[in-house]
């Protein structure tokens, strides 16, 4: 949208950071503050910059709507298959304690996966939402 | 440290009143929204401020803390703010699309624009 | 471990697993096919359940093998069970009737979207009645009530989106209540398992705080179930709501909100905090009182058929209200088996006037002049649900006043059992105006064409329909569970 | 805060409403802090500062930003929300006091948490173990209910054109 130089170099320069950092909200949940939620969305904020940037039609040829839909039921299916996983290996829902060789090792396990598809989740919501308001705008 | 105690319900109790009058008597239906979600956010205080323990810390283990703050309303607070971002954006896409059926977001013309149909 | 014992998590995981597959599978038919395949398990699922918990007694089922209170438990007793049957039920009938149904409502491209969310309402609905956990209730309270917003907003004209929007306003206001309610009860002791909460308030007795989390609590459902005073979002959202998603919201979402206030009146607070001296039970009776005359009144005034049967279900959470603030086993009996019949009653009744609507391009009373020549079957089917909600004896309607009427008269209360019959007469008002508009009035000039109704819109719809009728008839099944149910909440509560 | 939440309610220009909003949000953000609850804080500045304000301001790009006039009658809504104000005070004097360690939520069920956690699921986070572990499901319904309103959001948006241009 913007042909402004600095704007675009900054961008370019700030927007793999914020990857990052999603990536290490979402890993470091377990020490410190952060999770599969917070990662989600600073994930998708990180698009929502780069959107206005580069405009929602370079946005969509970098993450096309068939992706973002995907990750919104994708999220979803894997949480709940984790905890059908549990009922499988002989557990009950969401036994996390079957899914490894040892219950804490299991629990680990578990929680990494199921942040995981939070994270899935609620990026592809939050970004299918912003291009939901935003590509309404333009058509107007 | 009572007048604390109460002190921090009354904050809450505040501002869960000024959200909900915002919602009943405001006819702008973007302005309902923001009033709903200051309805929802002094809710959070209600749960997280008695979990608090003076002199503890965080909920995140490690050496040489000995008392910690309760984990579980932060949980649960965790969830209610997620429910109520859900809820604000359904509520803003209907927003949208009342505007563009109506052209107006205010209460009483699209209840006069009703009328007016029948 | 066995298939049966994890009957209770699969009964809520089936419909959920579903829906993000419906959304995947993008294509209307296989939506629609993964939706149905969904609600029929979960259906069957539930018959399961229901009578595996009549032979062995409450299903506990501890979600993530945490045992209560530190993880979440499912928990099935009598009135669970009953009402995880109504509901997968309703839905199992309602989804074969949508897909003729949408098709002349929702643009075809979103139909996979209605599937996903109309198998989450479900998910939702069936999720608050299995959990006994106070905060598990409010998350599936906002999955189910997303959705139907959603649903509702659908309908055909812009009308359907203020009401959504009311509905959104309302329903959130009614949530946020019922978490404040819960958070004073969780700060009062430290819990939120249902069954946990019931041990330690017992203890503590009704301290301020219990009180106002009962306070809240109950304006926070009245909301959800359009107690009347707090029901003006329901008319309009039901009425511009598509056709099939009116039966079903009609037949489930307030029985469910329903549900869960008999279950934290009788298993969390335990009766004699409710009814003790606080003057909740009086003002609840005479708000239903209220509801069944003024709501009754007013649908007799509606020119709008579906407006009508809104105003009339308004009138009927009275009835099941009334029997509710009784406090005996005979009106909780009578409260539970009314939600049954009256879930039949009106669902079948708003799918015939789907047909009709489909047919007629509008469901404007006026417009209906000389149906029973045109549709006869139809007219046929709404006359019968009509007589049902007069409660004419035979129908399932006259069992649920029958019982209520009993009920009342074991209290002592005969003026009660006179309002009950008064209140009938104004039924047989707003049923005789459909029934004189559409019978006895010479059909207009330009009636449409005759159409044929596709099999799978009235099929479903008469099953409601005869299903009402053969309640009405043999009410041992009925009766005895709702009898059942009722005993066990009532012994619970001390 | 307090003053940010009056300025609001008062504030016709929707588009410092919004702002306020944000502010409101940045504010409780800080309070959650002191209050110990820093994932809860984390969550409520990208939330509530965060994305919510862009889901305002992209919302209200789409409508006009003005509110048109004040409310006719304020007094019966004021009432409503004060007589709740009323019992919530009512209620909340009888609460334990603030912070302290006899109250039923810091001796029934926490402490189990606090003292298993290292030894059951070895995660330092004890919010993140809750939440992902003993209190699971919640975090399931609440993934479904972000589901819902994404999948709800694109039933109501969508248009038929934009299909098209989906194919292309």
């Amino acid at each position: 949208m913007t042909e402004d130089l600095v704007l675009r170099v900054v961008a370019k320069l700030l927007i793999p950071f914020i990857a990052m950092f999603a990536a290490y909200v979402q890993f470091h949940g377990d020490f410190g503050p952060g999770g599969g939620f917070q990662a989600g969305v600073i994930a998708a904020a990180a698009v929502i910059f780069f959107t206005l940037i580069f405009g929602l039609q370079r946005t969509r040829e970098l993450v096309p709507d068939w992706i973002v839909e995907t990750m919104v039921a994708a999220g979803v299916l894997l949480y709940a298959s984790v905890g059908l996983a549990g009922i499988v290996l002989g557990g009950n829902y969401l036994d996390y304690f079957v899914l490894g060789a040892t219950s804490v090792d299991g629990q680990h396990r578990g929680i990494f996966w199921v942040e995981i598809g939070v994270a899935v989740t609620v990026c592809g919501v939050m970004l299918k939402v912003f291009y939901m308001f935003v590509a309404r705008r333009l058509e107007e | 440290m009572s007048q604390f105690g109460n002190f921090s319900y009354l904050v809450t109790v505040f501002l869960m009143v000024s959200g909900l009058y915002v919602v009943i008597a405001r006819n702008n239906l973007v302005k309902k929204l923001v009033g709903l979600s200051i309805f929802q956010t002094a809710v959070y205080l209600l749960y997280i401020a008695p979990g608090k323990l003076l002199g503890g810390t965080a909920p995140i283990l490690g050496a040489g803390f000995e008392t910690y703050s309760n984990p579980l309303p932060h949980v649960l607070i965790l969830t209610a703010i997620v429910v109520g971002i859900a809820t604000m954006a359904l509520g803003l896409a209907l927003v949208v699309r009342i505007n563009e059926s109506y052209g107006s977001i205010e209460e009483d013309e699209i209840i006069e624009a009703e009328e007016g149909a029948q | 471990m066995s298939l049966a014992h994890h009957l209770p998590a699969l009964q809520v995981i089936v419909p959920l697993v579903s829906a993000p597959i419906a959304v995947l599978a993008r294509r209307g038919v296989f939506a629609f096919a993964v939706a149905t395949l969904a609600s029929w398990s979960a259906f069957a699922l539930a018959v399961l359940l229901w009578l595996q918990v009549q032979e062995l007694g409450i299903q506990s089922y501890p979600i993530g093998s945490w045992s209560p209170p530190w993880g979440i438990e499912y928990r099935i007793d009598e009135f669970s069970a009953f009402m995880l049957v109504l509901v997968s039920m309703v839905a199992a009938l309602v989804l074969p009737y949508a897909r003729a149904s949408i098709e002349s409502e929702i643009p075809r491209e979103k139909h996979y979207l209605f599937y996903a969310m109309f198998i989450l309402c479900l998910t939702g609905l069936l999720g608050i009645v299995a959990t006994g956990d106070a905060f598990n209730v409010f998350v599936f309270f906002e999955i189910a009530a997303l959705s139907s917003y959603v649903l509702i907003a659908l309908g055909r004209n812009r009308q359907a989106l203020v009401a959504a929007y009311q509905y959104l306003i309302m329903g959130t206001i009614g949530a946020t209540f019922f978490v404040i309610g819960v958070g004073l009860l969780y700060l009062m002791t430290g819990t939120l398992n249902l069954a946990d909460i019931h041990g330690r308030i017992a203890e503590i007795g009704d301290s301020r705080p219990v009180l106002t989390a009962l306070a809240f609590i109950t304006v926070g459902l009245s909301l959800k179930l359009a107690l009347f005073p707090l029901h003006q979002w329901l008319p309009n959202a039901y009425c511009h709501a598509p056709s099939a998603v009116s039966a079903f919201l009609a037949a489930t979402a307030t029985k469910v909100s329903i549900y869960v206030l008999v279950r934290f009146y009788f298993s969390v607070f335990g009766e004699y905090i409710v009814f003790g001296g606080l003057g909740l039970p009086e003002l609840m009776l005479w708000l239903s009182l209220a509801a069944m005359f003024v709501a009754s009144a007013a649908a007799v005034l509606q020119k709008d058929l579906k407006k009508l049967l809104a105003y009339s279900s308004v009138a009927q959470i009275g009835y099941i209200t009334l029997g509710l603030s009784l406090d005996t086993v005979s009106g909780l009996t009578a409260t539970i088996v009314h939600l049954f019949n009256h879930a039949l009653t009106k669902g079948g009744m708003f799918m015939l006037v789907g047909a009709v609507v489909m047919v007629m391009g509008d469901s404007n009373m006026a417009r209906m002049a000389g149906l029973s020549r045109t549709m006869p079957l139809t007219f046929l089917g709404i006359v019968l649900g009509g007589l049902s909600l007069i409660g004419v004896p035979g129908t399932a309607g006259f069992i649920s006043k029958w019982t209520l009427i009993r009920a009342a008269i074991e209290t002592g209360q005969l003026w009660l059992a006179f309002a009950i019959v008064m209140s009938s007469l104004i039924a047989v008002v707003y049923v005789w105006r459909f029934v004189e508009v559409a019978h006895f009035r010479a059909p207009e000039a330009e009636t449409p064409a005759r159409r044929k109704l596709p099999v799978s819109m009235l099929v479903p719809a008469w099953l409601m329909i005869a299903g009402s009728i053969y309640f009405g008839l043999d009410s041992s099944l009925t009766l005895g569970a709702a009898n059942d149910a009722a005993r066990v909440l009532m012994e619970g509560g001390r | 805060m307090a003053i940010a939440v009056v300025a609001l309610a008062r504030s016709r220009n929707l588009l410092a409403v919004v702002v306020l909003a944000g502010i409101y949000s940045f504010l409780m953000g800080a309070v959650l802090v002191a209050l110990d609850a820093v994932d809860v804080a984390m969550t409520e500045a990208s939330v509530g500062a965060g994305i919510s304000t862009v889901l305002l301001l992209c919302a209200l790009a789409l409508c006009r930003s003005d509110e048109a006039k004040p409310s006719q009658h304020p007094f019966a809504p004021l009432c409503v929300a004060v007589t709740t104000g009323a019992v919530l005070v009512y209620g909340t004097l009888g609460l334990p006091a603030f912070s302290d360690p006899q109250a039923p939520i810091h001796t029934h069920v926490a402490p189990r948490y606090l003292e298993e956690v290292p030894r059951e699921i070895d995660i330092p986070n004890v919010v993140t173990a809750v939440l992902a572990s003993y209190r699971g499901y919640d975090t399931l319904g609440e993934t479904t209910v972000v589901f819902t309103a994404g999948v709800g959001v694109v039933a109501l948006l969508r248009r038929r054109s934009l299909r098209r241009g989906d194919r292309k």
